[in-house]
């Protein structure tokens, strides 16, 4: 209980308090302090990130080695592990070679594979959001109203064809299309999300401070 | 009427990703529109003050992005460096996304070789470095220290190219072109930086404008139309601009979608 | 057959796989996705390996004798206790120290972004003093609507007290400033969405040229072809 | 004797020199100067001042900075009213480099002051300074002060609500769950509860298991159909003790089932695509969307609409909330999610930190609005000088 509960609480909260405070002590010694811990913690960041790596391997090993249903897709997150491990060792890990910056192995696979594979997933989200916004894009209140018209507004002031068309039909109106967005964004965009961020402040200053005085203790894993 | 509303209505999915295909492709069919985009302040005040640095100053980029967003921040990229490099700056570029690593070193090492540059005098790529909110404060303390090698493996310390340069604070102005976090909001909270603007995806840009504003950022590029804004101010036309393209096709489509979805819903319910 | 063509070829079938999804969920896409996680999770392995174990923990500690890397080595150690069920609450000491930073140095920043530089440029004045005196113009009318905005945006996030009487309206305000500003995410986001379609059309309409063996071309014709003879043997087991 | 001669012109116009006077800046990490005088009668856009400055008395003196006499006021000088006087009764500059080369601390530096009537500086008495480093900025101590007193309030009122309930208003959001799980008992059709993608570490989805807790222990009463499909194993595993625990609670372990929590897959299309299949096929009466989502929501809240479901969503992923406001009935905005949690838990910490933050709202919203008509009367009465006394209050000066 000792070792397992109070220590790490101990540990937490010296560390806070310290580096809380170091914020307002601009003594040379005090900087040091933060040089040197920062330092610590980005190699501790580097093993971290192993512990993650590893979690996520070792969770495709296990689909692989029970060979339940897709186990052959975990096979195929384990080959693309090891084959652009396999190409990055070779490579050294760096995208171009010599003095003619010829592309390497990995940066073929980079290139080739990982690049179109990681964009196309995301583009896909293009066709999703047309579908979406044509089945749900409803003004049925007040509020959806507003969404809907902002929405509108911001897409036709954003592409060269939307502001053209402005001019066209609303030419005679003083703002033009990017200058209407451009206030949307600045002003009541702007306004709503400032009150947003300084809501999400506070949390997070709450946060800090529930860790610093053993309150929260997500970070201690089951059991904490 | 209704029937008809009512059939639109539920116009099975893919019948819409058909529209969406054949409106980014109708570009690449018909060659360029041609239209220009508008040039808003907050993308003009990034390029003033790059404007205004004197030669020889140090420049930071933090390219903080996957190839997700490689279609909007690679010319971003692209057209800040350039523009770095026609005015003699001395670039350091460094990413805090792991799998964006080679894109930040194509992206200097491409635009670097354009403007006969070189490495270790007029720039330098950092690389990429684990846990981003410490890597960000660490250059506000010691960069020697926090990089101690360049990407290649090079010793930092003595590299002509940050001569004059200990800290965040030495740097005059940096940009940061985020697709998420780490991303703006972790330099504003924990860089030290001097002075400093956005670059970002369109999903992140609105959110940017608390900090805006606030003068935080100076100013802020965002999405592709930003980039497209940047290489107008340049007079250098990449493929930022050739996207403004398909985004007026789809834009246009889109918006088509919701005025007719909003005109069916309102005849279908108001003979209810 | 030259690296750049095959490289054609291979970014072509992938991107290609994909897009099938927007058919149906099938196993061109599965392959396509999983294949993406594995080049992914391998890609940040390598770039650990050769920019940070070598460079910044191996190279320094053992080779050049840096020992107060022993430090966060034996905190890193500490961490991946975590696979051995046995000694992993020994990794608490180790993400103590890690978090208790983390929210140390969150703090005061925190503050002095996210709260105080935000009071502070919302707190402005509503006229503004010119050449004939005061006045209240279209930029004081825009620093008005922030600094209501903003209120009412807080307001509506009050928890402590029901949305009565005054607050109600002021609540009712800060919900409408929030759709707007969603409204307005919503229509930046349709960009940044078709930018990646963009891209990804941009390559395809290239390898579909000559000089690449027309791989777009070929491949998509393979893709349909595969998603046709499925569907008839289909059709042919349900008549 | 020469210093006589090279005065000459300016005791001739009826010129004195200003009285120069040279301090450690305090706050600092003793790397600078602080260099201070009064102002003087004969200042203009053309006459400058010339700092010079010297690692030792007898120089030599390097030119450091010129600016116009009229410019340097106190004024300019961005610092809270506890630190610094403001006012254009005094000139103030920073020393931090001499001939580029950075001050050190502990170390005696020389400096003088110049006035150029643009015949070339004329040079008062070389005064020294130490440049020491300190312990405290004060600049910051509005930042401190803000810091200790949140962390009071957080804890006082985390003690507080460990004592007794605090009032916590309802959210409305809460209501509709009940409407909602009626409705589909009358229809007969299921209920789906999706806790997000990630995973027990996220508030996010903490909150998300503390409202499926209550949501199941009402499908319990109804005698409801529940279904809770999964994309991390540990989420389901947590989520099972939870339902389990509210089917007791409601009385019905009878109706309890171990499938009601079902994996699917942890990937995020094949996910999206298989719950949005079983969304077709069941066409549930009720869906609740909380916790974290990142682009699945569109696909998701999509067809949950096309199947005419009562959608109620909740998150704090403000990217996907756009598409959840327009396809849902109700939505949880953000904190609205937390708030939403803490009054169906009762957990003390819970509650106690959102009271706290509510605190912090209110200082906030009050300082904006006298803030902002503060600053304005300042504008009005032409006197923002004054005004600056309240504002510096919340300024950062880091």
């Amino acid at each position: 209980m000792f070792l397992r509960q109070y220590v790490p609480m101990a540990i937490a909260f010296v560390m806070g308090v310290v580096f809380a405070v170091q914020y307002y002590v601009p003594h040379p010694a005090s900087e040091e302090l933060l040089t040197t811990v920062n330092d610590w913690l980005i190699v501790v960041s580097g093993f971290s990130m192993v512990l993650g790596l590893a979690s996520l391997m070792g969770s495709h090993w296990a689909k692989v080695r029970r060979g339940g249903p897709g186990w052959g897709y975990s096979l195929v997150v384990f080959l693309g592990i090891l084959g652009t491990l396999a190409v990055g060792i070779a490579s050294k890990g760096k995208m171009f070679a010599g003095e003619e910056l010829t592309l390497t192995a990995l940066g073929w696979v980079y290139d080739n594979m990982l690049v179109p594979l990681q964009g196309t997933v995301f583009s896909l989200l293009a066709f999703f959001m047309a579908s979406a916004t044509f089945r749900t894009f409803r003004a049925r209140n007040l509020e959806a109203g507003l969404l809907l018209t902002a929405a509108f507004l911001v897409m036709l002031g954003h592409v060269p064809l939307g502001e053209y068309i402005w001019d066209k039909v609303l030419g005679f109106l003083p703002p033009k299309a990017d200058q209407v967005m451009g206030w949307i964004m600045n002003v009541p965009n702007m306004a709503a999300k400032r009150g947003i961020l300084l809501g999400v402040g506070l949390g997070m200053i709450a946060t800090s401070l529930k860790i610093i005085f053993g309150i929260e203790r997500a970070y201690m894993g089951e059991g904490g | 009427m209704r029937k008809l509303a009512e059939k639109i209505l539920s116009m099975d999915r893919r019948a819409i990703y058909l529209l969406m295909a054949s409106a980014a492709l109708l570009p690449f069919l018909t060659g360029p529109l041609g239209l220009p985009s508008r040039v808003s302040p907050e993308v003009k005040a990034v390029y003033d003050r790059i404007e205004s640095l004197p030669e020889g100053s140090p420049f930071l980029i933090s390219m903080d992005f996957d190839p997700a967003s490689k279609p909007e921040l690679y010319p971003m990229a692209e057209a800040l460096v350039r523009h770095a490099f026609r005015k003699n700056l001395r670039v350091i570029g460094m990413n805090l996304w792991v799998t964006g690593s080679g894109m930040a070193e194509k992206i200097l090492s491409d635009v670097a070789e354009e403007y006969g540059k070189k490495y270790g005098r007029d720039y330098v790529y950092l690389g990429w470095a684990p846990g981003a909110t410490n890597v960000i404060l660490g250059l506000g303390q010691d960069i020697y220290k926090t990089y101690p090698r360049d990407y290649y493996g090079n010793e930092t310390s003595g590299m002509p190219v940050l001569e004059g340069v200990r800290t965040l604070k030495d740097i005059p102005f940096m940009v940061d072109l985020a697709a998420g976090d780490p991303g703006i909001e972790t330099w504003v909270v924990y860089g030290k930086a001097k002075s400093m603007a956005g670059g970002c995806t369109a999903v992140i840009a609105p959110g940017m404008y608390a900090f805006l504003n606030s003068g935080q950022l100076v100013g802020l590029i965002g999405g592709m139309r930003g980039a497209a804004e940047y290489e107008a101010l340049l007079k250098e036309m990449g493929k930022a601009t050739v996207g403004m393209d398909i985004q007026s096709t789809t834009h246009v489509l889109i918006l088509g979608l919701i005025l007719l979805s909003n005109f069916a819903f309102f005849a279908t319910r108001r003979r209810r | 057959m030259s690296p750049e063509l095959l490289g054609a070829w291979v970014a072509a079938g992938l991107t290609l796989a994909i897009f099938s999804f927007l058919y149906k969920d099938n196993p061109f896409f599965k392959f396509g996705e999983h294949l993406y996680i594995g080049i992914s999770v391998g890609y940040s392995i390598t770039l650990l390996v050769f920019n940070f174990m070598i460079p910044k923990w191996w190279t320094p500690l053992f080779r050049e004798g840096r020992m107060s890397l022993l430090v966060p080595t034996v905190l890193g150690l500490l961490i991946w206790t975590r696979f051995f069920p046995r000694f992993s609450w020994l990794s608490r000491w180790a993400f103590a120290f890690v978090v208790g930073f983390g929210a140390g140095i969150a703090i005061p920043r925190t503050i002095s972004n996210f709260i105080f530089r935000q009071v502070e440029s919302t707190a402005v004045p509503l006229v503004s003093r010119g050449q004939q005196g005061v006045s209240f113009g279209w930029g004081d009318f825009s620093n008005f609507l922030i600094a209501f905005g903003v209120l009412s945006v807080l307001t509506y996030f009050f928890f402590s007290v029901e949305h009565k009487g005054p607050i109600r309206p002021l609540a009712r305000a800060g919900v409408l400033f929030l759709m707007v500003s969603f409204g307005a995410s919503f229509g930046y986001t349709v960009m940044a969405r078709v930018s990646l379609l963009f891209g990804r059309m941009y390559d395809l309409v290239e390898y579909s040229s000559r000089g690449y063996g027309y791989a777009t071309l070929v491949l998509l014709g393979l893709m349909v072809a595969v998603f046709l003879a499925q569907a008839l043997s289909k059709k042919r087991e349900g008549g | 004797m020469t210093i006589f001669l090279l005065m000459w012109p300016l005791l001739a116009f009826g010129l004195e020199l200003p009285l120069l006077s040279a301090s450690d800046l305090p706050g600092d990490d003793g790397k600078a100067v602080l260099l201070l005088w009064p102002r003087m009668p004969y200042e203009a856009s053309e006459v400058f001042y010339v700092v010079q400055g010297a690692e030792g008395p007898e120089g030599p003196f390097e030119e450091i900075a010129r600016f116009p006499s009229n410019s340097h006021y106190r004024t300019e000088r961005r610092a809270p009213f506890w630190t610094w006087r403001k006012g254009k009764d005094e000139h103030f500059f920073v020393v931090r480099t001499i001939g580029g080369r950075p001050l050190e601390s502990g170390r005696e530096y020389y400096f003088r002051l110049g006035v150029d009537l643009g015949e070339g500086p004329s040079f008062g008495p070389a005064v020294s300074a130490i440049p020491k480093p300190n312990w405290f900025d004060f600049k910051k101590l509005n930042n401190l002060i803000f810091m200790v007193l949140l962390a009071g309030v957080v804890l006082w009122f985390i003690g507080r609500a460990r004592k007794k309930e605090l009032f916590l208003r309802r959210i409305p959001g809460l209501d509709a769950i009940e409407e909602a799980i009626g409705r589909a008992t009358e229809m007969g059709r299921p209920i789906y509860y999706l806790t997000g993608r990630l995973g027990m570490s996220s508030v996010s989805t903490i909150a998300a298991t503390i409202i499926l807790r209550d949501i199941a222990k009402r499908t319990a009463g109804y005698d409801a159909q529940l279904k809770v499909p999964h994309t991390d194993p540990v989420v389901m595993a947590v989520c099972r003790e939870v339902v389990k625990g509210a089917y007791l609670e409601a009385g019905r372990p009878d109706a309890y089932n171990e499938e009601i929590n079902f994996y699917v897959t942890d990937d995020q299309f094949s996910y999206t695509m298989a719950v949005d299949g079983m969304m077709v096929r069941e066409r549930p009466a009720a869906v609740f969307l909380m916790g974290y989502y990142y682009a699945e929501s569109l696909l998701l809240a999509e067809v949950g609409a096309s199947v005419g479901a009562i959608q109620i969503a909740g998150t704090d992923a403000e990217h996907q909330l756009p598409f959840f406001v327009t396809a849902c009935d109700y939505t949880l905005i953000g904190e609205e999610l937390y708030a939403a949690s803490a009054y169906l838990s009762k957990e003390p910490a819970l509650i106690g930190t959102l009271r706290a933050q509510d605190v912090g709202k209110a200082f906030l919203t009050a300082f904006l609005v006298l803030g902002a008509i503060a600053s304005t009367i300042g504008v009005w009465a032409g006197i923002e000088h004054k005004i600056d006394y309240f504002l510096d209050i919340l300024r950062d000066f880091s």
